[in-house]
């Protein structure tokens, strides 16, 4: 399989062109992104493991999750992906001032996202539906429950995190793209930054499902 | 390709090491080859640190009771030896000495993919490094380097700051693979095509791709630890619903494939040693070569054979047990094609390849007892004894150590430009394959007696065993001591080496010595494998 | 499929939009299911089948998967393999173990566990309570 | 054959075999050993005779291109591979059994803490660190654990199950030969960890109905653990002091506390009463009576400066009565009264407010 990528043409060239250049830092960033979905894997696992091991306690905190907001968070983010694609696309051809406003129309709706999680956070603190130790719900009690509520604040809490870090990657790019540094010859940063957005967004089109709907 | 054939301006342009001078220009240095001298200090301290508490590790052990240490200053002691032997010297050394300084040129490149990442890993690598000593000698850890819960999320002892040390030094193993899986796809020179790489390429490669996609998934454990012993969220908590094995799947899913991230650069380096002091082409390329990739496919599928005892279920275990003899086949192809390539040689004797043999045996005896353990029902009798000690200490320090001793003599004279002394090279060489066995042989033997590890006191039947092997360990500390000695001499006063002091034909070869700071004066053009020992030489045929 | 056509050229706005606009259909969908009172297997199949095509959208087309392809796609499906294969032992070995080495009460303790003589366990739970009937916001 | 097992088996320094299980293990430990003996030393000779024979000549010497054929490298697969198989093919089956207990073994509850081994069988009888079993009859081990994990390794069983907190493990064995062996914990749990020793007893089968049912009989075997000892039990018994005495060997505290003036895990109890002892931040205090029954209870309140907090509470595992026989206990170990004589009666005073 990897004699295929050595057959191919774009490898034939020894000095770093800037088109090679690109397909490297772009392979890098793909193998960065497989170890944040490995990352991501641990509490997948986990979630796996204690779904299967506590189904009726699982069935039943997912219920006290807040469908309309996760399924609004999911229309938002998916909406950011399709802005952060079309920014890369004016990018490319040179388009800063699109591609600007694209990107922050991105970060708006990331900010959208933070702000409707932070509300269901709210609501969960509130209500004493905490991981762990610190699970004092009244309403509903039983084996697995708390640990769905540990699972649900880690994997959205480190989620969250990336969409964080993501908006500031997106905020650093386009404020390299509103200088003109991007055009034509030149445009990885956007992509690069692109693919890290699209990756926050398939990690939450999973732990939608996950945490909310099952 | 020759060195004959390099235009005179790169002997006269300086070398890396002369090219700039000061501290600074060290610091901020993105030379691939600089980056590695600094890897070189810096896991040759960590393995000083490390051998020093294994050390005081065996006097403790010398007598059954108590002594020269307490309990807790002992179990603190073998979790730092663990720690900083796994961590910041075995996972780290030969890629980031050897691969660093290697890799580029070997594909005839000028550098690696992302220079500035690459001198970012070893920022990282001192951060991490820094904060998990801090917090060994603040804190000290007790839970041993495997972290298990629930008594790493209990014990009275911090572990914060080491889970967070390991953490760092995860993400700096992860962007050196990156890095070279990047500098492997894109930077070959001309002509060299996947079936020309150099061994060595091959199997960091297959390193690089554990580092990559194993490393997140102990990062995030770790995190867990520490979040579950910080704020009680009982992911692992036996009291509220949580599974102490899953900690177990998970660590082991890091951890059985870091062993290859050990292992595969030990092979790297061996395969090179092979073919230039036997002068002769490896026997089956494509075996050696494809054999890494299936250790580090394969070997992500047997880390539960670490949990034969633990509760996992009968049925895991037969599917881990019988995957586990699947990847001793990849290792045994790979000592039969290195043996069968003495044959027809031409073999000269020198420090490097005695510690090619030394690595040979030990890579044997260390994989058969591996074979042995993953056989199921004998796993039950040496789960966590002195047998599986032994059994990983004969891989890791007996393998590795001496694969990198091997590659240290081997490309001393590229590094640096010097020689060593052959005389004091062999005697040591001696005297650490000597004081290795003579450590860790006992060990299997207490194992099979049924000695536990991580006992600090024991009963007396096994007593005359455990002095046996304390006075091995000072004979190998002794043989390491020569080695640091004359290696540091020669530095100064030994013989210039000249580009190519071995008449090796590895690519690598074909630069002076030391390198000068751009590799090569015109990107090379490979027209053969490396390693082709026939006359006439395949470059001065392949005009027609 | 359309996108097939332009496989070797670069993917436009409108390609784009109706990318996202398969996507707001499918999110649709799940939430459509998950109200239904289907058996919980079918729930759980449609949901993370509806996620799996979600994300390959998403690859293929936002990531650019699709035109570019090659090494990268080996990178991807490299770790998607790893992580089916760390889920999917982890769950072997969870669904096989003699049952009363799970957590306590989880659903393979399938009967009172033991005689008078076992060692009592340090908590004893309370059935899973107060269940609510839908979602309660 | 059974000498070239004995010759084997001292050969390669491995304890008696103490069931017909450990013996079968063995037997594939002997041809595991003997066939990669056998493989590698064949390779090590053929390295030797190899670098003898193709020596190098003289410096810049060439050497032919040699490729292997298909047939090499199938052999060098097929062999090992064969080989490594027919191990697991015996191994596995071996595994199967130990973990599928037999219908009909009795059962025994294996209970670890740190860093002590509790036994206990159906009906109540129990021990301490000490497993009777009957030669010949299967028995089934239930382990679970109070704390960390512990294992339960019998190297003369070749057997070894890690004890969960919280849940069950399981694990048999079918000795065969009466004795005394050692058991070991295997997994590491902390400061006592290789002083958390136990001993199984292989008693012929009527010996150990025999003992099992005067045990059953005897209101001297303590409930289980965690039901203390009511306080008449103690008061009936009598000898206070030598009721602490066995409840501390009962709780473990030997494991951590000498009573001759050795410095261990934590402080000796030789000449602690009325001690003035130095703590952790800087106090000092008293060891009185409320001292020591506060430490029994809450121990890392006050800690003995030099010692880590390691020690378990007490507290819901020892009735009031029982701390006090232990502190009476402790009160007797003097240097300056050589023949601590057992005080006659009970003089304890009952703690208040607890």
């Amino acid at each position: 399989m990897h004699t295929e990528a050595a057959g191919s043409p774009h490898l034939a060239h020894h000095f770093p062109s800037l088109e090679q250049q690109e397909h490297a830092a772009r392979m890098g960033m793909w193998l960065f992104l497989s170890t944040e979905v490995l990352l991501f894997t641990v509490l997948f696992t986990a979630y796996a493991v204690y779904r299967y091991l506590f189904p009726v306690g699982f069935e039943a905190a997912s219920r006290l999750a807040h469908v309309a907001v996760g399924a609004t968070n999911t229309v938002v983010l998916i909406t950011s992906s399709l802005t952060v694609a079309l920014a890369i696309y004016y990018a490319r051809r040179g388009d800063s001032r699109k591609t600007v406003a694209l990107l922050a129309v991105t970060i708006a709706f990331g900010a959208v996202f933070m702000v409707l999680k932070a509300y269901e956070y709210h609501h969960h603190f509130v209500d004493g539906q905490l991981p762990g130790k610190f699970y004092h719900y009244a309403g509903l009690k039983g084996p697995g429950v708390s640990m769905y509520f540990t699972l649900y604040f880690l994997m959205t809490g480190l989620h969250g995190l990336h969409v964080l870090i993501g908006m500031g990657v997106l905020a650093w790019v386009a404020a390299r793209a509103a200088r003109g540094e991007f055009g034509r010859a030149y445009s990885t940063p956007v992509e690069l930054g692109g693919l890290y957005w699209h990756l926050v967004d398939l990690i939450w089109i999973f732990l939608f499902p996950l945490l909310y709907l099952l | 390709m020759s060195p004959s054939a390099a235009s005179e301006a790169v002997y006269n342009s300086p070398n890396y090491l002369n090219a700039e001078a000061g501290i600074r220009s060290w610091l901020t240095t993105r030379d691939h080859k600089r980056i590695a001298v600094m890897y070189l200090g810096l896991v040759v301290a960590a393995f000083a640190l490390g051998g020093f508490f294994a050390l005081l590790i065996r006097v403790e052990l010398l007598t059954p009771g108590p002594t020269i240490m307490d309990a807790m200053t002992y179990n603190r002691m073998f979790t730092l030896h663990g720690v900083i032997m796994i961590f910041l010297f075995m996972i780290p050394a030969i890629p980031g000495v050897f691969g660093n300084f290697f890799l580029p040129l070997m594909l005839g490149a000028q550098d690696v993919a992302f220079p500035r990442i690459n001198l970012f890993t070893v920022y990282l690598y001192l951060i991490g490094a820094a904060i998990a000593v801090w917090g060994m000698i603040q804190g000290g850890t007790d839970t041993g380097w495997t972290f298990y819960t629930p008594y790493s999320t209990t014990t009275v002892t911090t572990v914060a700051p080491v889970l967070l040390g390991a953490f760092i030094l995860g993400m700096s193993s992860i962007l050196t693979g990156v890095n070279f899986i990047v500098t492997i796809h894109t930077l070959r020179a001309p002509g060299l095509t996947w079936m020309r790489l150099p061994l060595f390429v091959w199997a960091i490669y297959a390193t690089s791709i554990i580092q990559v996609l194993a490393t997140p998934v102990l990062g995030m454990t770790l995190l867990l630890v520490a979040v579950e012993k910080a704020f009680g969220f009982g992911i692992f908590d036996p009291a509220r619903g949580g599974d102490p094995i899953l900690f177990q799947h998970l660590f082991w899913f890091y951890s059985h494939p870091a062993v290859y991230i050990m292992v595969l650069p030990a092979m790297a380096v061996v395969s090179e040693v092979v073919q230039a002091f036997a002068r002769k082409n490896i026997f089956g390329y494509k075996a050696v070569a494809f054999s890494s990739l299936g250790i580090a496919f394969v070997g992500f599928f047997v880390w539960g054979h670490h949990l034969f005892t633990s509760g996992q279920s009968t049925f895991a275990s037969g599917i881990f047990g019988v995957l586990s003899m699947f990847v001793g086949i990849f290792t045994a192809i790979k000592v039969f094609n290195w043996t069968a390539t003495l044959y027809k040689g031409a073999i000269h004797v020198a420090a490097p390849f005695v510690y090619f043999l030394g690595f040979l045996y030990f890579l044997m005896f260390g994989g058969l007892t591996g074979i042995a353990l993953s056989t199921v029902s004998l796993d039950v009798h040496w789960q966590d004894t002195y047998f599986v000690v032994a059994h990983f200490h004969f891989i890791m320090v007996g393998a590795t150590i001496m694969a990198f001793l091997a590659g240290l003599h081997y490309w001393w004279p590229k590094m640096f430009g010097r020689m060593y002394s052959e005389r004091w090279a062999l005697a040591a060489a001696v005297l650490v394959i000597l004081g290795f066995n003579a450590t860790f042989i006992p060990q299997f033997l207490l194992g099979n007696m049924g000695m536990p590890r991580r006992y600090y006191s024991y009963p007396e039947q096994f007593w005359p065993l455990n002095v046996a092997s304390t006075a091995g360990a000072s004979l190998l500390a002794f043989g390491f001591l020569i080695v640091l000695i004359y290696l540091v001499t020669s530095l100064v006063n030994g013989k210039v080496a000249g580009p190519n002091p071995w008449g090796s034909r590895g690519y690598e070869w074909n630069t002076p010595s030391p390198p000068n700071v751009l590799n090569f004066p015109e990107t090379p053009v490979i027209t053969r494998g490396a390693h082709e020992y026939q006359d006439p030489p395949a470059e001065a045929t392949h005009a027609h | 499929m359309e996108a097939k056509a332009h496989a070797h050229k670069e993917f436009g706005p409108l390609q784009y939009v109706i990318v996202w606009g398969a996507l707001l259909v499918l999110t649709a969908i799940t939430v459509a299911v998950w109200k239904t009172h289907w058996s919980l297997g079918t729930r759980v199949t449609v949901a993370l089948s509806v996620a799996t095509v979600k994300a390959g959208l998403v690859a293929l087309f936002f990531m650019h998967l699709w035109e570019h392809g090659g090494v990268n796609r080996l990178v991807m499906a490299t770790s998607l393999l790893f992580v089916a294969l760390l889920i999917g032992l982890v769950i072997a070995d969870n669904a096989t173990r003699f049952e009363y080495a799970n957590p306590p009460y989880s659903s393979s303790w399938t009967r009172a566990p033991f005689e008078d003589a076992a060692p009592p366990l340090q908590e004893q739970p309370p059935p899973v309570e107060g269940v609510p009937e839908a979602a309660p916001h | 054959m059974n000498e070239l097992n004995e010759l084997m088996r001292n050969l390669l320094w491995l304890p008696k075999q103490a069931s017909d299980y450990a013996r079968s293990v063995d037997h594939l430990h002997f041809f595991v050993f003997g066939s990669a003996m056998i493989g590698a030393w064949t390779v090590v000779a053929t390295t030797l005779v190899f670098i003898v024979r193709y020596r190098r000549r003289h410096a810049l010497q060439s050497t032919e291109h040699v490729e292997p054929k298909p047939v090499h490298e199938a052999v060098f697969i097929g062999v090992p591979l064969a080989l490594f198989l027919a191990f697991f093919a015996i191994g596995y089956p071996q595994y199967v059994e130990l973990q599928t207990p037999p219908k009909g073994a009795s059962d025994v509850y294996v209970m670890a803490k740190k860093w002590m081994w509790k036994f206990a069988y159906p009906g109540g009888p129990n021990s301490t660190d000490v497993l009777r079993v009957p030669v010949g009859r299967p028995v089934r081990l239930l382990l679970t654990s109070r704390d960390v994990i512990h294992s339960f390794f019998v190297p003369a069983l070749r057997l070894k199950q890690d004890a969960l907190p919280g849940r069950y493990t399981q694990t048999w064995f079918q000795a065969s030969e009466p004795g005394r062996y050692p058991i070991f914990c295997a997994e590491y749990c902390g400061l006592g960890h290789s002083a958390m020793l136990g001993e199984l007893v292989v008693m012929p089968a009527a010996e150990f109905d025999a003992w099992l049912d005067e045990q059953r009989r005897s209101n001297q075997v303590a409930a289980q653990d965690g039901q203390p000892v009511a306080a008449e039990e103690v008061d009936i018994r009598g000898n206070l002091v030598e009721q602490g005495r066995r409840i501390a060997a009962m709780q473990g505290c030997f494991k951590c506390h000498t009573v001759d003036g050795t410095q261990h895990i934590g402080p000796t109890w030789l000449d602690l009463y009325n001690r003035k002892v130095k703590l952790e931040d800087g106090r000092t205090i008293v060891a009185d009576e409320a001292y020591i029954t506060r430490s029994m209870m809450e121990p890392n309140a006050e800690v003995v400066a030099g010692y880590k907090p390691v020690m378990p509470t007490f507290q819901g595992k020892l009735s009031a009565p029982e701390a006090a026989a232990i502190v009476e206990f402790i009160k007797t170990l003097r240097t300056d009264a050589p023949t601590a004589e057992p005080q006659k009666g009970p003089i304890y005073v009952p703690i208040s407010g607890k």
